[in-house]
């Protein structure tokens, strides 16, 4: 039972994250909510056992992503119309 | 080394071709393309050997890393695959020849560019046509479909909006493709082609089962853009550079037709087919109609593959032999027939400065050699004998009429109709336009047009090209009963 | 932040170091660290999660640092501009050599037990071929990120 | 099978297509071009957890070896090969998105916005 | 046209479901990707995996030995694919056209 209301809060973290991604028009406040979705999938893997994956999934999803992501809307514009 | 070898060296020449092709481009930078078409050569070498070896000896298998297939990654060169490893090393040997001279002039800066990113394009297509695991298949689907993103990018300045929307569709694709793989694998067990072929008829018609197939059906029509799914086409063909839309255009799609009919022979033609030759059927006619209504030669061409695509899919999906063998022989034709038009029409526009249809009046006059070449491919295009186009159409109205599909037969015949008017208009344009007594200066300019050809070496791939599509024409009896009837699945 | 301060971020990031010490003095304790993890996950990926993969984006990520701190024209002894692409290019050519060693020994492609190298059982051997391999994803994942940056950075 | 069963079995699955739906909204809905990005590695995620979560095994541990546990009992130890596949996806779905940003400057470059309508205005 | 765009998506997303409820449920160590012998009565790759990737490579970490062993071809092509990454940003991003 514990266990699986664990994954669930995850799973609704995640959810959240997405929708907060996606909706927000500070496009810089976006992609740091996209690093916690990236987060959040590493913490769902590390639950599932697939340590190798979330190592992976957070190396890349909280630093090197983050790192173009945000370099990329400093090159470009920070605000988006929707 | 053993023969069992020649299906890996097919893809592996062109990946190491790949790492080689930028380290020698950043000391010598001509030495980029003849580096790119030795290695193609080279793997048109093992394809023939291995097409040879097929067809005398039977399939060959390579077991990836010495492991039998549940546990490791087999290559399987079957007929199929070897015509197709013929067909893409061939046209992609003579487009690389052909891009020299074009390349320099309108992608001078990123030629080794331009050169290592067609070997990658390369190498993901024959991998993906000599792969016998679902899972290396998207890794290779992945690896041909990033080096056709950044050769569409390569472009005039709408080029990278092409690419994008390019690049977020084939992702998606590829994300469909991923999704039904993973119902599949988590239904059978398996991902080897062979085995879970075996496993499958004892899963078949399970809700999960059939939408896994969906999704990959769906995957592999946003990749070979079948018509509600065809949005990204034609804008990365007309924006992309000459001498990448003449490489990816002529087999760039038809290796997602290829995936698509391995996904079909391993789930042994499952029921929903059926709806998706109607959506085939209507894609032929939408494709033509759209055709007619450009004015941009270049974009016209990209809505008539929209439409040559439905031809394709019409016949795998009718799932019969005859209609099989006039897909597979379409798919022959159809990469024959547009490397040519986009050869074509790269020299024209090199030559011309425009794509506008109303704008090439002269045509003739000014590039006969070029002129008759494209009309070759024009008339296979609208299927008048004896060139290919005729032989494949009629393939396929056989195979229509046998499953007693009638509406086929005549979507097939109306799109005829259709091609002609679309082509019609482009001859009509550069020949029997006059120039207008009105406008004395552009008269002045038709008398004095000279003669002003492409440079030989594009002359000459042009009409190999269009010389093959008479062959195949000619030869159509000998190339169904000697190579394409023996790649027939069992339906 | 409005598009001049943006501009000045930027050009700074390019040409210049940044100013504040914290950062210098924080960025060098870091880098050897980093670099250090990266090695040891490439090297421990046989007994523990890791590998070539996550080993070659850590190793990546300390450049990052340093290109953020030093500026893109200091930190070229680190890694020169030009390296990247070509280092990438050996990375995989040590991957695909590897493979093309065993077959030329007689085995199938990527078939390490057949690596000409005396005295060790097969076991060993693919042991010792997973850690060739490793290497070269490592170089080739490593110098890609690098040069992904630097030419957002540049363009 | 009961409603509690039934909910701790499929549950990940139903939620993750529910993400798969939300990447696939983002990249249909919203029309900024670093937004749609947002919405493709959205969806590569959502894959990339189904497979993750068809390797799991009720009751056993990571697949590394345990020396406790021996090699002979395959339950003992969760399944490794979607994991492998995995890394392979995220490796491809990270040089994904570098190339798309790489699109997305040369885009800002030469337009100067990033609004797709407008784009689709400029470029006619 | 934004109504039907929801609305193809909410119908996906409905088959999705059904799809999805009828796979295997999570943590099942007999379905079919989990279980040590196929309906063929061959070897399933995930079992034969867990059994063998010690003796064949004397390496405990089994992901690592299929990443790099058993179908190391994947892992080539995924080298390919980050090399193909980094040359697509440098000839598409490069300022100096030379």
């Amino acid at each position: 039972m514990l266990p699986w209301l664990i994954e669930i809060i995850l799973f609704t973290v995640l959810i959240v994250a997405a929708l907060v991604a996606l909706g927000l028009r500070n496009l810089l406040a976006a992609v740091v909510t996209l690093s916690i979705f990236s987060f959040m999938s590493a913490s769902i893997m590390v639950k599932l056992g697939a340590i190798d994956v979330a190592f992976t999934e957070a190396v890349v999803g909280a630093g090197a992503v983050g790192v173009i992501n945000i370099l990329a809307i400093l090159l470009t514009s920070r605000k988006s119309a929707d | 080394m053993s023969d069992s070898n020649l299906p890996l060296l097919i893809p592996f020449i062109f990946l190491l071709a790949a790492l080689f092709v930028p380290l020698a481009g950043s000391i010598r930078r001509w030495a980029s393309q003849p580096l790119a078409v030795i290695a193609c050569l080279a793997s048109l070498g093992c394809s023939l050997a291995g097409l040879q070896r097929v067809f005398t000896s039977g399939t060959m298998r390579h077991y990836l890393a010495g492991w039998q297939p549940p546990i490791g990654i087999e290559f399987v060169f079957d007929p199929l695959a070897a015509i197709f490893c013929v067909l893409l090393t061939g046209v992609g040997a003579l487009v690389l020849i052909y891009s020299g001279p074009i390349a320099v002039q309108e992608i001078m800066g990123k030629r080794i560019g331009f050169y290592s990113l067609a070997m990658l394009l390369l190498a993901g297509l024959t991998g993906m046509v000599v792969t016998g695991d679902l899972f290396n298949l998207y890794v290779f689907l992945e690896i041909s479909a990033l080096a056709s993103y950044a050769l569409v990018a390569i472009g005039d300045h709408r080029a990278p909006l092409s690419s994008f929307r390019y690049l977020t569709l084939g992702t998606v694709g590829a994300c469909f493709y991923l999704m039904g793989l993973a119902f599949l694998f988590m239904t059978t067990g398996t991902l080897n082609m062979g085995e879970m072929a075996r496993m499958l008829p004892l899963v078949n018609q399970q809700p999960q089962v059939v939408i896994g197939i969906v999704l990959i059906l769906l995957g592999a029509g946003l990749k070979m853009a079948l018509f509600p799914l065809h949005t990204w086409l034609p804008d990365a063909y007309t924006n992309a550079s000459s001498p990448a839309t003449a490489l990816i255009a002529p087999i760039g799609t038809k290796v997602a037709v290829y995936m698509m009919i391995r996904v079909l022979i391993i789930t042994g033609f499952p029921p929903i087919i059926a709806a998706i030759s109607w959506v085939a059927a209507i894609g032929i006619i939408a494709g033509s109609i759209l055709a007619i209504s450009q004015t941009n030669l270049k974009r016209m061409l990209a809505y008539s593959s929209v439409a040559n695509i439905g031809y394709i899919v019409l016949g795998v999906t009718l799932a019969n032999p005859l209609a099989f063998i006039g897909a597979v022989l379409h798919i022959l034709n159809h990469a024959l027939m547009k490397a040519v038009l986009f050869m074509a029409a790269g020299g024209i526009f090199n030559k011309m400065g425009t794509l506008d249809i109303s704008q090439l009046r002269g045509l003739p006059k000014k590039m006969p050699i070029t002129t008759a070449a494209f009309l070759i491919a024009v008339f296979s295009m609208v299927g008048i004998p004896p060139t290919g186009g005729f032989f494949s159409k009629i393939y396929l109205i056989f195979g229509a009429i046998e499953a007693s599909a009638w509406v086929f037969v005549a979507a097939i015949l109306i799109s005829t109709i259709l091609n002609f008017f679309y082509f019609f208009r482009v001859i009509d344009f550069s020949f029997f336009k006059p120039y207008t007594k009105s406008d004395p200066a552009r008269e002045q300019a038709g008398e004095t047009m000279k003669m002003d050809e492409m440079s030989p070496s594009m002359l000459l791939t042009t009409l190999i090209l269009s010389a093959a599509i008479v062959v195949v024409g000619v030869y159509n009896g000998e190339l169904v009963d000697q190579f394409i009837a023996r790649a027939v699945p069992g339906f | 932040m409005n598009e001049v301060t943006r501009d000045i971020v930027l050009r700074r990031h390019m040409e210049g170091p940044i100013v504040s010490p914290i950062v210098h003095v924080c960025i060098r304790g870091l880098v050897p660290f980093i670099q250090i993890v990266g090695l040891y996950v490439y090297f421990h990926g046989h007994y523990s999660p890791g590998g070539g993969f996550q080993g070659g984006v850590l190793m990546a990520a300390s450049i990052i640092l340093l290109r953020m701190s030093l500026g893109l024209a200091d930190s070229q002894a680190v890694m020169p501009n030009r390296l990247p692409i070509p280092l990438a290019a050996v990375g995989a050519l040590i991957y695909a050599g590897t493979g093309l060693f065993a077959m030329v020994a007689g085995g199938s492609y990527l078939d390490y037990g057949f690596l000409p190298i005396p005295g060790l059982e097969p076991a060993m051997l693919r042991n010792l071929g997973i850690l060739m391999i490793e290497l070269g994803v490592t170089l080739c994942v490593m110098s890609t990120i690098i040069s992904i940056y630097d030419n957002l950075l540049g363009s | 099978m009961t409603a509690f069963e039934f909910l701790q079995g499929y549950s990940a699955y139903i939620l993750l297509v529910v993400v798969f739906a939300i990447g696939l909204y983002g990249m249909m809905m919203k029309q900024n071009l670093i937004k749609k990005i947002m919405g493709m590695s959205i969806v590569q995620s959502s894959v990339i957890l189904f497979f993750i979560v068809s390797a799991y095994k009720e009751g056993a541990t990571v697949s590394v070896l345990d020396p406790a546990l021996g090699l002979e009992n395959p339950d003992l130890y969760l399944n490794p090969l979607p994991h492998t596949l995995m890394l392979t996806a995220i490796v491809v779905a990270v040089v994904t998105l570098g190339v798309s940003f790489a699109l997305v400057i040369m885009i800002h470059k030469r337009y100067k916005t990033l609004h797709e309508p407008t784009l689709l205005e400029l470029m006619k | 046209m934004k109504a039907i765009r929801i609305l193809a998506l909410a119908a996906f997303s409905a088959v999705m479901m059904v799809a999805v409820v009828h796979l295997p449920p999570k943590g099942d160590p007999h379905s079919p990707a989990n279980r040590v012998e196929n309906v063929l009565k061959g070897p399933v790759a995930g079992a034969y995996y867990i059994q063998n990737s010690y003796p064949d490579a004397k390496t405990p970490n089994m992901v690592t030995v299929i990443l790099a062993d058993y179908r190391g071809f994947d892992t080539l092509g995924e080298t390919v694919v980050v090399f193909a990454g980094g040359v697509a940003c440098l000839y598409l991003l490069r300022r100096r056209t030379a």
